[in-house]
């Protein structure tokens, strides 16, 4: 692999960037693998990433049914944090926060990290106390946020509305090291580090069966054909229910459409993440200049990629009442993602009822900020068979035992 | 932003006056019963994509729970029906049989 | 009675449509199912009005009885009159399951008027107008909030819950003001 | 120099002059025209800069697909960025300025990214910035911010406003041309309700422009006769400058009709956001033209040939005095013909066609227009205008062989259909080699709701661009089967030609733009497709191409053209990016509609609330209610008035408005039975007349609600729920009698608003509702947990016997209606007494003081009943309750959850809202182990001292242990584990 750098840029300008070599390459699929990830999203290529680099093991196919990046990674708004109240939580998620920190100098790509801060507004007292609560149990966990005042508030969004009067700010949870990154950049930067190491990323290939003998998994029929394998992952997000169903069983997890939006693009004028569960609705700007927005989820099963259009309404006029400033700006485009939500809306990182067959899924709205955590915990569990302390909660059997990781407890219940 | 007629009140309701409720025809399991059991009736969920089975109520309207069955990936609407059923009327079985063929059932 | 308040006092806004609050009127949420021996005489009793069918709005004077649901009903008579009705109705459907409770205070009802008073619902309720048949009781949302409405007296009156009268004041003056007809 | 004509403009009405201004400068267009067809006239034609390398911009277009003449208009409360000028209607006193340069429009210094270019190819900052780590967020990022953007940033609050309506129709057209009015004539006429909608201003579409002729009339006279046709018909609704943003599924439609943006603070609403609901959607949307892509395509002057032709027709102005026209397809000659025939020049038609034939080239042949075949542009010279191309053949590697001065350059590549509202559902596309786009395929519509095909294109949107074809296929849409007759020109074949010259060197690859906006050119996508973005959704993200605010109208098929190419994949396999919603960006207001400022969100109020307001109440939301916190007196602070209130009630008496407290009456032969599921204890034995505090739990087993039931009559309860669960309670009862006890008779009705309730709470109260006079309220006539009915100052009033507060204390319902005069009763029969109103603090400081739960507090939707103490209200005889079962699970059974406890802090401070209670070690992800965490904490007014209530590992069996908590700045306090009855343990206080 050719190392990206500004004088990697300057060499090709000189030669009208015809020497750049492919990003990753892709291959037809050989007759077996040691381990066969299925879907190539975020999580699928970072969980092969850290098998290659946290355990030797890159003899790996990363199967995708569409295009690598293509389901919720390019589909979210890039929010990145880890201020979760439960402890289960707040390590993986504070465990990815931390490898954004660095990752595009270990993928030698740029992600475009960007920890501006992030901010979720406390607009009643009840909100007030679950946040608090948040920063208590952050202190302990090793996650760094703090409780900060209208006025702090005030002078970090300068362009919002802070005194109501329907929801005044009363104060905010405050991650100074939260922030976004360039989704597609995650995947790729992720898929081109993998292809480095000699993965093969099998896109437009489509999982048809799981096969197995004696209840352990030995591999997989796809649109391109068998593909033996000693282990299997699956992380498919929205289509887990699919895939579990050809591996024989069943999972707590529901398909529902999130949406989100953007804004024609405007110069800077919001350095922070903002986000105001009361009302409903969240807001960044990114690089570009769009504001970028993201609404609720509808409540009722659904495939398309389409949502109902009363989330729009409803987050856009939660945000103008915050940002009174934005009522002229205009939707430029609004999408929607498929997201897995779990009986606890927490994820399922997991062994399943199939031998050497693994699932991580049900990360909701809330996936893109846990890739590296997510990909590293469950290299883990597939390299080991048995899960770490990362994905040790996140078992899928959690359900039956009672044993929650429920975020919702704390005011802030979106992802 | 679909659409589903109420079949208590005969209202072509849109989806904002009617609040979703999931999977249709779940059986309760209360207490004594096996873990896999209950489990199964509060977790474990079909999620096909596909003809599903759901729960709505006419929330802003006659407030009646209603059922219907639906195709998650198309959003065709093959017919709605009163709560008070244990599995799917036969008349809208046969329709989703004849318009999508290679439909397992409803098992 | 001058302790008695409707929830606007009576509140009224003229724009291209006529907005005004009405009430307390006396009302009655009747549940029973239509089968139900004695029903229809009873609601005729109360209101002068036969028992509405399916989605209908019967009325007669000032008395109103609606379809709510299957098993539900809405009876409208003088505010004063409640108590009467509420005993009337327990009379006739002694011994048959039915729960009849005076929800006078608990809505706050409008009337819209003039011709364009249809384009100020227009704005608020996913409901098809032209297929609304006259005597039609529509149970819908008025913009975040449920409402019931039907046309009465050349125009429409509207039924919402008390404490979100002045949301649905804001609505209505919002919706009628001159200069914004549909049409 | 582009000019306005001294004659001709179908659209303006020249004796109406409107004055205007860019960048100050003051103009002057006429009314009819659109701010770019002004700004042309006025030879403006540098207008805007481009996203990345802030390199000169024209007006390329002049409609909704314009990418470049984007600009700032308004002011203050009416400053919008981004404003198209091609759709935006002039008015007098309009005031824009040009967008994305510093210091100037003309002199911008960020056009060094220009000389850089070379170096900023796409994906640049992929591959760099990497290093030091912190530079990115410091250095790097901001700049590229600063650079990036588009328009200024507004500043104020929207001095317009918006509202919304609901349509419905069998039919909506979306489309007001003559494909758009033949359907609707068709549809009109065979009586289905339709509506019909045109983006711009005026009907009739390209067609007048084009000067075809329909059933032997020009097509002016024939829409004109159509309009007024479809005017008359009551069955067909008719809407301008209404756009359908998007299709969504089961046919609803979201249209933006731009009621005031030419008439700005008229007093109407500015947009109104239609939400329509069709049967069935005739997409008529027309066509649009796709530019070529030759080196220096972006200068400007360089132009849609058909747009040229729109200024000069319906505006009559000239962008140019000599333009060279470039083209694969006939359609372009008509814009040739058009200048040559208003007098202007036409020094050349290159044609990259090997031979042209046809009506429309000889015609031009025989205007003495020179027509060169197999021609193509090398480049395009000039900076901020055309000064002069230089001709090749298309054939070739671009060696010039002829450079022609001229002042504008018309080109056209095709068209391509907008099938945006057919692709927002899932209707899929199929690739026309012929005409080289990609059209609907009438086989795989998307779906309506029965199944049934939602939308159906017409006209151009269909793939058909010449008149009779539009005009059939329009009447076949919208099933009819007699269409009009429109005569025409033969047209030749057009050729699709995706890179000028075929064989370009990259040099001029590197010059040719794709997306003008966002400076994407073809050797960018060439790169992409080189680096393994080979997805047609890569390539887009990789490059941004289409991803500008025009969402590439202009750019998306050449660019997968050249995807394709540079693949060497045939264009269908390569595929479309998603169409998504919206067509044209739509105004954040215009989608909130009327919400905003008072009529934001419903705001529920008690009968008593213009009370509080008047009151000074300080107010917090519970709910969409909003709740008197405290009444602050002059010179008190929030918490000096909480701590008054909680004084004043536990020795006087307090008043409190209690009205959203829910109530729900449950009431049938099964009623009890129906309450012993619901509750965790029984309700069926409770006596008539008597009160029961009852717990409620999700079928998990967490705790969901509580409150006191009475029993009314025989099979008669009324059951109090918390203020946020009235409506979610009542919803639950109903849930669990339609869809599982369906059999069982019972009947709720949900009467919480039914009733002010009003809670006199104190040592006083008694002495006040005695004071008030009426009804029997002693301790004998009125025992604790009882209710009655009866009249007290001459209100018919319900009263409970029951207390949250632990003092003696009355919770009095009356009817709404009266509910405000009865409050002022209270308070003049209180005064002597002491009583003061207290508000939600203070009655969650009472409660704390007794240890008495509260929902929302002790609980989080994680917490049983048995974690709070509250086992002696689940019944152990009951074989089932609503989550019974649950609680039987391993993690809920567990003996080591955490349980109620009360805290103290040793020298009497307030532990910390949200402090938790750390243990020795840490576990394994090495986070530091807990044991416990603090619920409710408040200072004790009454004790004079902080008071908590808690969560502790071991619960009661540790009281007299002392625990660390932490605070915010991270270290510790010392906390004592007590009983969490801190005030009157006995009870006595509340039963006298």
């Amino acid at each position: 692999m050719k190392r990206y750098s500004v004088f990697a840029i300057a060499r090709e300008a000189l030669r009208y960037h015809q020497g750049w070599e492919k990003a990753w390459a892709s291959p037809a699929p050989k007759s077996s693998y040691d381990v066969v990830i299925v879907g190539a999203g975020g999580h699928g290529l970072a969980t092969a990433y850290y098998l290659g680099k946290n355990f030797g093991i890159t003899n790996v196919a990363i199967i995708e049914k569409g295009w690598l990046g293509g389901g919720n990674t390019g589909r979210n708004t890039t929010i990145i944090r880890s201020n979760y109240l439960q402890d289960p939580s707040a390590a993986i998620y504070e465990k990815a926060r931390s490898l954004y920190e660095d990752l595009s100098q270990d993928l030698n790509y740029n992600v475009m990290f960007s920890p501006r801060g992030l901010l979720m507004l406390a607009q009643t007292h009840h909100e007030v106390r679950g946040y608090l609560r948040t920063v208590h149990a952050n202190n302990l966990q090793g996650v760094t946020t703090e409780w900060i005042g209208p006025e702090k508030v005030k002078e970090l969004v300068p362009i919002m509305n802070i005194d109501g009067p329907r929801y005044p700010v009363l104060g905010a949870l405050y991650q100074a090291r939260g922030g976004t990154a360039r989704h597609d950049a995650v995947a790729w930067g992720y898929a081109r580090a993998c292809s480095a190491m000699g993965m093969d990323i099998i896109q437009q290939c489509e999982v048809t069966g799981v096969r197995s003998a004696n209840g352990v998994v030995t591999g997989v029929d796809t649109t391109k054909g068998y593909i033996g394998t000693k282990k299997l992952g699956i992380v498919v997000a929205g289509h887990s229910g699919q895939v579990a169903d050809m591996a024989g069983f069943r999972l707590p997890v529901e398909s529902l459409a999130l949406q989100a939006l953007v804004s024609e693009p405007i110069k800077p004028c919001m350095d922070v993440v903002v986000m105001a569960n009361t009302v409903h609705g969240y807001m960044s700007q990114s690089d570009k200049g769009e504001m970028v927005i993201g609404g609720g989820t509808d409540g009722f099963n659904n495939f398309t990629q389409r949502g109902s259009f009363q989330h729009i309404e409803e987050t856009l006029r939660a945000l103008i009442e915050t940002f009174p400033m934005i009522s002229r700006l205009k939707m430029l485009r609004q999408w929607g993602g498929i997201v897995d939500m779990t009986g606890d809306r927490s994820p399922i990182i997991s062994k399943t009822p199939l031998g050497n067959c693994f699932i991580n899924c049900g990360w909701g709205t809330g996936g893109f900020k846990a890739i590296p955590g997510s990909g590293w915990a469950m290299a883990e569990l597939v390299a080991k068979g048995e899960p770490g302390p990362l994905a040790e909660e996140f078992n899928m059997y959690r359900f039956r035992e009672g044993r929650f990781i429920d975020e919702s407890v704390a005011a802030g219940v979106a992802h | 932003m679909l659409i589903l007629e109420c079949p208590y009140c005969g209202v072509k309701a849109e989806e904002t006056e009617l609040a979703p409720g999931g999977e249709a025809h779940l059986k309760r399991f209360g207490p004594g019963s096996p873990d896999e059991d209950f489990e199964a009736y509060m977790f474990a969920r079909k999620n096909p994509k596909g003809v599903h089975f759901e729960r709505w109520r006419h929330a802003y309207g006659c407030g009646k729970w209603f059922l219907a069955a639906r195709c998650t990936a198309t959003l065709e609407v093959f017919g709605t029906y009163p709560a008070q059923t244990t599995e799917p009327p036969a008349d809208i079985v046969a329709k989703i049989m004849a318009k999508r063929p290679d439909w397992k059932g409803y098992k | 009675m001058s302790k008695v308040a409707s929830a606007l006092g009576g509140a009224r806004y003229d724009g291209f449509a006529h907005v005004r609050e009405i009430g307390p009127l006396g009302m009655i949420s009747l549940r029973a199912k239509p089968d139900v021996t004695g029903l229809a005489e009873a609601v005729t009793a109360v209101t002068g009005c036969p028992l509405p069918a399916q989605r209908r709005v019967e009325l007669a004077g000032g008395n109103v009885a609606g379809w709510m649901s299957p098993d539900e009903y809405l009876l409208i008579v003088p505010y004063d009159g409640v108590k009467a009705a509420l005993a009337t109705l327990a009379e006739k459907l002694a011994g048959q399951h039915h729960l009849a409770v005076d929800v006078s205070d608990a809505r706050a009802v409008f009337r819209i008027e003039g011709d364009k008073a249809a384009e100020v619902l227009m704005k608020l309720a996913p409901v098809d107008h032209a297929t609304l048949e006259p005597g039609e009781l529509r149970r819908s949302r008025a913009a975040q909030v449920a409402a019931a409405f039907w046309q009465q007296d050349g125009g429409y009156t509207l039924v919402c819950f008390r404490s979100v009268a002045g949301y649905v004041m804001g609505l209505l003056r919002h919706s009628a003001q001159s200069g914004a007809e549909l049409f | 120099m582009s000019t306005r004509l001294a004659k001709g403009g179908r659209l303006i009405d020249r004796a109406a002059p409107q004055d205007f201004t860019f960048n100050g400068k003051r103009l002057r267009g006429f009314k009819g025209d659109t701010l770019a067809a002004a700004l042309l006239a006025n030879d403006q034609m540098l207008v805007g800069r481009s996203f990345k390398y802030h390199r000169p911009r024209g007006i390329v277009a002049s409609g909704a697909e314009e990418p470049n003449a984007l600009v700032n208009m308004g002011e203050g409360g009416r400053f919008e960025p981004n404003q198209r000028t091609t759709t935006t209607e002039l008015f007098d006193g309009l005031t824009c300025t040009s967008q994305n340069h510093f210091p100037s429009l003309e002199f911008d210094i960020g056009v060094l990214n220009n000389y850089a270019a070379r170096f900023l190819p796409a994906g640049f900052y992929y591959k760099t910035f990497i290093h030091p780590r912190a530079a990115w967020k410091h250095v790097f990022e901001p700049i590229i911010r600063q650079s990036a953007g588009l328009g200024k940033v507004p500043k104020d609050r929207d001095a317009d406003r918006y509202e919304q309506a609901y349509a419905f129709c069998d039919l909506l057209i979306t489309g007001g041309g003559i494909a758009g009015l033949q359907a609707a004539l068709t549809a009109g006429k065979a009586g289905k309700r339709v509506w019909l909608m045109e983006q711009t201003a005026h009907w009739g579409g390209r067609a007048p422009v084009d000067g075809v002729e329909i059933d032997g009339t020009p097509a002016e006279a024939w829409v004109k006769n159509a309009v007024q046709a479809l005017e008359a018909m009551e069955n067909v609704t008719m809407r301008l400058r209404c756009m359908a943003a998007g299709s969504y599924d089961h046919g609803y439609v979201l249209a933006d009709e731009k009621v005031a943006d030419h008439t700005p603070g008229d007093g109407r609403p500015r947009h109104r956001l239609w939400r329509i609901r069709a049967g069935q959607i005739i997409a008529a949307t027309g066509a649009i033209e796709r530019p070529l892509s030759f080196a220096g395509n972006d200068i400007p002057g360089v132009m849609l040939a058909a747009a040229m032709r729109d200024y000069l027709v319906n505006w009559a102005v000239a962008p140019g005095d000599r333009t060279v026209v470039v083209t694969n397809n006939d359609d372009a000659y008509r814009t040739a013909i058009a200048l040559k025939e208003a007098g202007l020049e036409v020094p050349v038609i290159l044609d990259a066609r090997a031979t042209v034939t046809g009506d429309l080239p000889a015609k031009a042949r025989a205007l003495g227009i020179r027509v060169e075949a197999g021609k193509a542009i090398a480049k395009v010279k000039g900076g901020k205008r055309v000064t002069s191309v230089a001709i090749c053949a298309q054939a070739g590697q671009g060696a010039v062989l002829e450079e022609i001065a001229c002042d504008a350059v018309a080109m056209s590549g095709g068209w391509s259909p907008v099938v945006h509202l057919w692709s927002h559902c899932g209707g899929k596309l199929n690739w026309d080699a012929a005409q080289a786009h990609f059209a609907p395929d009438p086989a795989r519509p998307p779906l309506n709701h029965d199944g049934s095909a939602l939308v159906v294109t017409a006209g151009a949107a269909s793939g058909v661009l010449l008149a009779g074809d539009v005009l059939a296929n329009a009447t076949a849409a919208a099933g009819g089967d007699v269409a009009p007759v429109a005569s025409g020109p033969v047209e030749a074949a057009m050729e699709p030609v995706w890179v000028m010259p075929q064989g370009a060197t990259i040099d001029l690859r590197m010059k040719m733009w794709l997306d003008y906006q966002n400076d994407v050119k073809v050797s960018d996508v060439q790169l992409a497709a080189r680096e393994g973005y080979s997805s047609v959704e890569h390539t887009k993200r990789y490059t941004t191409l289409g991803m500008a605010t025009d969402q590439g109208k202009l750019s998306n098929i050449n660019g997968l053209a050249v995807l394709a190419d540079s693949l060497s994949s045939p264009i269908p396999q390569v595929g479309t990016t998603t169409f998504r919603p919206p067509y044209t960006p739509v105004t954040f207001g215009a989608l909130a509609g009327e919400a905003r400022g008072d009529i934001f969100q419903p705001l529920r109020q008690t009968p008593i609330h213009a009370w509080h307001e008047a009151h000074n109440a300080y107010f917090e939301p519970v709910g969409l209610w909003r709740r008197p916190y405290c009444y602050p007196r002059p010179g008190e602070t929030h918490e000096q008035a909480v701590h008054r209130e909680v004084v004043n009630t536990r020795t006087n008496v307090g008043l409190l408005d209690a009205s959203t407290l829910g109530k729900i009456i449950v009431k049938g032969p099964d009623a009890g039975k129906f309450l012993d599921m619901l509750y965790t204890n029984v309700m069926s034995n409770l006596g008539i007349g008597k009160c029961r505090y009852g717990l409620m739990c999700s079928e998990q087993g967490f705790l969901s609600d509580d409150g006191v039931v009475a029993r009314i009559d025989e099979d008669t309860w009324l059951c109090h729920t918390t203020s946020g669960g009235a409506d979610r309670i009542h919803a639950w009862m109903e849930d669990w009698l339609q869809c599982e006890w369906w059999d069982w008779q019972v009947y709720t009705a949900n009467v919480t608003e039914q009733f002010a309730q009003i809670a006199v709470v104190g040592p006083n109260a008694r002495k006040v509702l005695e004071k008030l006079g009426g009804m029997d309220v002693s301790k004998e006539a009125l025992p604790f947990m009882q209710w009655a009915d009866g009249e007290m100052g001459g209100f018919r009033v319900r009263a409970y016997r029951i207390s949250f507060s632990g003092e003696l204390s009355y919770e009095i319902a009356v009817p709404a209606s009266e509910g405000r005069a009865f409050w002022d009763a209270l308070v003049t029969a209180g005064a002597e007494f002491g009583m003061m109103p207290y508000g939600t603090e203070g009655l969650h400081v009472l409660r704390a003081e007794k240890g008495f739960i509260m929902i929302g507090d002790e609980t989080d939707g994680t917490v049983i009943p048995q974690d709070l103490n509250l086992g002696w209200a689940i019944s152990k005889k009951k074989a089932d309750y609503l989550g019974k079962r649950g609680q039987e699970r391993p993690f809920l059974a567990s003996p080591d959850r955490w349980k109620l406890v009360g805290l103290e802090t040793l020298d009497g401070s307030v532990i910390p809202d949200g402090s938790i209670a750390p243990a020795p070690g840490t576990n394994a992800n090495g986070q530091r182990n807990t044991q416990g965490r603090v619920t409710s904490t408040y200072y004790s007014p009454t004790l004079k001292r902080g008071i908590a209530m808690g969560l502790v590992k071991g619960g009661l069996s540790r009281v007299g242990e002392t625990i660390e908590m932490t605070r915010l700045d991270g270290s510790t306090l010392q906390v004592k584990i007590v009983d969490p009855v801190f005030y009157d343990k006995e009870g006595e206080k509340q039963n006298v």
